[in-house]
């Protein structure tokens, strides 16, 4: 049992990823808080993308389920749950089952490499940047069997659709990674890496987020992606795939219940995957903002009370709620429950202050709220932008984003060749 | 997502407001009443029937944009049109079925405050038709999925009979308000604003300046609305002189006509009526070819038909 | 019992050379165009299979890099395999190779 | 109670489990009358392959294998499976017997197989050299770019040429 113990706490001096350092104990854990984590954030998605959606288009979206619909997603999760699975007479069976396992498992696995923290990660490959878009990739074979399998046309066509988009933008996709890994080795020893970890480790070696790398290199090449990447998510304004003017619900038409809410769970677990590919590659990962400008440990201590700082203001958002609730018996539950809620992220905020947690949650801190940035504009794109025709969306990804992508890579390895010879 | 007009009921109402209208002046003409009318119903019916003619623009550029794949117009659009639905309530009681027009005039007074109501809806929305176009003029997307889209000439328009928007936007300046001037509208300023290229994008725009030329002729109106009866005299039992006649409006879709034909009875002989979305929907095989599949859900949306009158 | 629990390279060889076999019966017998295309991909994986259980018995790279290189010649092969397919489909109805017996169709 | 796998018998366990994924797929790809499940057996032997290469110390083609096998050429022929509607060769039965031609040309192979290692069984490698993981992509990068450079110049070529034929095979007119 002592040796267990020790095996166990032998980890917490570490300073590798479980993965690296070979502790299958806490690689589980890690597991486990990764895909707990990821369903979380899903779930938090759900009713943000609702609210914020609602908010920009003068609505109010949920009110009812909970105070200011805060259970909305449970609720949706138990009526999807509930629902009656229906499984069309025509459809292959194995495959029209498989299908959301496959989307699911691929979207989930990308957060095996995601690195939260310089030690925060399941496993550190030294392929990390590979496996991810190589994993990523595989969501589309999913979709393409969903499609297939539904034996229907509507499921057919938003199929082929979708995976001839995410096929094409892959390449463009592809072209600005490399862009960005090609920054990794403009340091002292010239040696670039694919590791996740080390391409952020890179950023704070060079000092500079590789967005603003060369500028604009780093700046367009991030901007290839970020186009890309909603592409590749079959979000608006590139939701061709599921169009509902022109092909009902796209793939997912003849899903209903667990296994659509299976597609929705991917959906989102991708976007979340590929901004953080974003993030890690341009936007310095876990890294504080403004690393090099505001250097200092005074600043470091600053930078460190953001989460307690943030988690008091959403209480102070929760409390500032409870206020303009309405005095009415029929609301008195929900404002209580408002309220707890208030109390809970304010306390929360509280323990995110004591320096020891601070020091250990403020990378998953930076790199969480980098990646919710991210959520926040696929949101706002929904909300903002019409949606694009098949073969505008083809030549964008073909003749604009890929030269693009080709001319960025040119030039960096140009700039690069130039700064490594002077 | 199912196109919204071909299932919900508030998109008939624009269209039975003004065909009330037109029926009515075509009975008019037939019992030969025309020049009897007081001159307030004729203010009162222009205020009407353009404010009628917002609401239409509003509900067709929501789904319109929605179709499209713009989610957001369709709210903004509609928290607008409400405004003009509360004052529709206020006026004849129903927001769907305005039936205010009558032979002879209308059948209710303005209530108290109609002036100034209408006076804030005109400030209230004036900065709106920006806030349209802002989400979706100079929209990159919006412009690639709408220029060159459903092109049509205004030749063909002519031959096909197609009216409205859809005729202005390829170049032909038709409107009937100012071609044969009814109701009061020779005596108010407007413009019948045209497009050059006859695609879904100067359809777009003509319809979003007919909004702000209908503004302005709601302004002017409001402010000459002349004091006395809003109904002329009418015998209880009206026989027309033996004959047919036509008549036209600018109904917000198009040319809105009714012929009648009178043997000189208490009930027409025959009726028939001229919708501007079955007419135009004609205008769809043409502006579909050599399109894809994609354009022709911009296609319909930009014709703003109502499917209920193209079905009969 | 040993020698199956320690893993050589001769394991993976024989992996390969089952991949292979499985390749070659798909292309003899299957007259499916699509199925063929994809009984020679196995045969290439069963070539790469081998190419680079050897480069990690010589501890280089070699293997590796020829692995790329037939890897490219599948995707090429692919691409031009699967074209030939669709002008042949769009002509004759027919996915199957037994069929394909016309100098000029 | 001890944690910790016992590494001897992780990698004959993990190798069995994926050659008998990989064979079980091939045996699929075969043998499925939809093609279409026959695709998606290669791609669980293809997944199964690039994970073989990691436990063969060859991450980067692991990682080639998943994004160009699985994520582009397999999606290529999914894609075409589809467009080319071939519900009617579901119901078609095979009459002539070219299994039996093809059982015995595998059989003839798997023969030669066995005789070349019966005869020389000396020279196959039993052994497997450990090295440490090191920095595989690193070293493929020093290979492709230098050494092998002019292989991977003809490599583009090839691709260019199938890109071109491609196009000119699939396209209606040109």
């Amino acid at each position: 049992m002592t040796e267990f113990m020790r095996y166990i706490s032998g980890y917490l001096t570490s300073d590798k990823t479980p993965g690296g350092a070979g502790n299958m104990f806490w690689a589980c854990v890690y597991i486990l808080l990764v895909f707990a984590g990821v369903s979380v954030g899903v779930i938090c998605m759900n009713w943000l993308e609702r609210k914020i959606l609602a908010h920009m288009q003068v609505r109010l979206g949920p009110m009812r389920v909970g105070p200011h619909g805060l259970l909305q997603p449970f609720a949706d999760a138990l009526k999807l749950l509930l629902k009656e699975d229906i499984i069309p007479a025509e459809a292959d069976l194995v495959i029209f089952w498989s299908a959301p396992f496959i989307v699911d498992l691929a979207a989930f696995t990308v957060f095996v490499v995601v690195p939260f923290g310089p030690t925060h990660a399941i496993t550190d490959m030294n392929i990390g940047i590979l496996f991810m878009l190589g994993v990523s990739s595989l969501s589309v074979l999913g979709i393409v069997m969903a499609g297939w399998a539904s034996n229907s046309h509507y499921p057919l066509i938003g199929a082929l659709r979708s995976s001839a988009q995410m096929v094409s933008y892959e390449v463009a996709m592809g072209l600005s990674v490399v862009s960005a890994i090609l920054m990794t080795s403009m340091n002292d020893t010239g040696t670039g890496t694919l590791s996740m970890i080390g391409i952020v480790q890179q950023q704070l070696i060079q000092k500079e987020w590789f967005i603003f790398k060369f500028f604009p290199l780093g700046l367009i090449a991030f901007f290839i992606f970020a186009v890309a990447m909603v592409a590749e998510t079959n979000r608006a304004p590139f939701d061709l795939a599921e169009a509902e003017s022109e092909l009902t619900a796209g793939f997912h038409t003849e899903y209903s219940g667990f296994r659509w809410s299976l597609f929705f769970l991917a959906e989102y677990g991708a976007m979340m995957a590929v901004s953080s590919i974003a993030v890690t590659l341009w936007l310095g990962g876990w890294l504080r903002p403004f690393p090099n400008l505001l250097a200092g440990t005074t600043w470091d201590q600053i930078f460190s009370y953001f989460p307690g700082v943030a988690f008091l203001l959403l209480g102070a958002i929760c409390f500032y709620n409870v206020a303009r609730m309405p005095k009415h018996p029929y609301f008195r539950i929900q404002t209580i429950g408002l309220a707890v809620f208030g109390v809970v992220l304010a306390l929360v905020g509280l323990v995110l202050f004591i320096p020891a947690v601070s020091v250990r949650i403020q990378d998953i801190f930076w790199f969480s709220a980098k990646v919710a940035a991210f959520m926040y504009l696929y949101i706002w794109y929904r909300g903002t932008f019409p949606r694009y025709r098949f073969d505008q969306l083809m030549r964008m990804g073909w003749k604009v984003l890929l030269p693009l992508g080709l001319g960025v890579l040119i030039l960096t390895a140009g700039v690069g060749l130039l700064q490594i010879r002077s | 997502m199912t196109d919204p007009r071909s299932l919900s009921p508030p998109s008939l109402e624009t269209h039975v407001a003004v065909r009330d209208d037109t029926f009515l002046d075509t009975n008019e003409l037939v019992i030969n009443m025309g020049p009897q009318h007081p001159a307030t119903h004729g203010v009162l019916r222009v205020i009407l029937t353009e404010l009628n003619r917002i609401a239409s623009h509003q509900l067709w550029l929501g789904t319109h944009a929605l179709d499209i794949g713009a989610i957001t117009p369709l709210f903004y659009t509609f928290r607008d049109r409400e405004e003009i639905l509360k004052i529709y309530e206020k006026y004849c009681g129903a927001r769907l079925t305005t039936h205010a027009f009558r032979i002879g005039g209308l059948q209710y007074e303005t209530y108290n405050g109609f002036e100034k109501e209408v006076k804030n809806f005109l400030n209230f929305f004036r900065p709106k038709i920006g806030e349209y176009e802002e989400l979706l003029t100079t929209n990159r997307i919006w412009l690639e999925r709408t220029r060159n889209v459903g092109k049509i000439s205004g030749e063909d328009c002519i031959a096909l009979g197609v009216t409205g928007p859809v005729l202005r936007a390829s170049g032909v300046k038709w409107d009937i308000r100012k071609a044969q001037p009814y109701a009061n509208y020779k005596n108010f300023d407007f413009e019948i604003p045209t497009g050059q290229n006859g695609d879904t994008y100067d359809r777009y725009l003509v319809r979003m300046e007919e909004m702000r030329q209908s503004v302005r002729i709601i302004e002017q109106a409001v402010d000459a609305i002349p004091e006395g009866p809003i109904m002329a005299k009418v015998p209880k039992v009206m026989k027309p002189a033996v004959g047919e006649v036509y008549h036209s409006i600018e109904a917000p879709k198009g040319e809105l006509g009714y012929f009648i034909v009178s043997d000189g009875s208490t009930q027409p002989y025959r009726v028939r009526v001229r919708p501007p979305s079955f007419v135009n929907l004609q205008a769809l095989d043409l502006m579909c070819r050599g399109q894809l599949v994609a354009d022709v859900i911009a296609v319909i949306g930009t014709l703003d038909i109502v499917l209920g009158e193209v079905d009969r | 019992m040993e020698s199956l629990l320690h893993i050589t390279t001769l394991h993976y060889l024989v992996l390969g050379a089952a991949l292979f076999l499985l390749g070659v019966i798909g292309v003899l017998t299957r007259r499916n165009v699509v199925i063929v295309l994809m009984s020679i991909e196995l045969i290439l994986n069963a070539v790469n299979l081998n190419l680079i259980a050897f480069s990690r018995f010589w501890g280089g790279v070699h293997g590796q890099i020829f692995a790329i290189f037939v890897i490219t010649d599948a995707a090429a092969e692919a691409a031009v395999g699967l074209g030939i397919l669709i002008a042949f489909f769009r002509n004759k109805e027919t996915v199957n190779v037994d069929e394909v017996n016309l100098l000029k169709w | 109670m001890n944690p910790v796998a016992e590494p001897a018998l992780a990698t004959p366990f993990f190798f069995y489990l994926l050659s008998g994924l990989m064979l079980i797929g091939g045996i699929l790809v075969i043998t499925r009358k939809n093609a279409v499940h026959s695709a998606l057996a290669l791609i669980v032997t293809l997944l199964a392959q690039s994970a073989i290469y990691l436990m063969l110390y060859a991450p980067f083609v692991a990682g080639v294998q998943i994004i160009l096998y699985a994520g582009g050429i397999m999606v290529l022929f999914l894609f075409v499976i589809m467009l080319v509607n071939i519900d009617r060769a579901l119901k078609e039965r095979q009459f002539n017997r070219q299994w039996l031609v093809g059982m015995a040309a595998a059989t003839a192979l798997g023969g030669l197989f066995i005789a070349v290692y019966a005869r020389g069984k000396a020279i196959f490698p039993e052994r497997i050299l450990t090295t440490a993981e090191g920095n595989n992509t690193q070293r493929v990068a020093d290979m492709l770019y230098g050494p092998y450079m002019f292989a991977f110049e003809i490599a583009s070529l090839l691709l260019l040429v199938a890109i071109i034929g491609a196009v000119v095979m699939a396209k209606k007119r040109i």
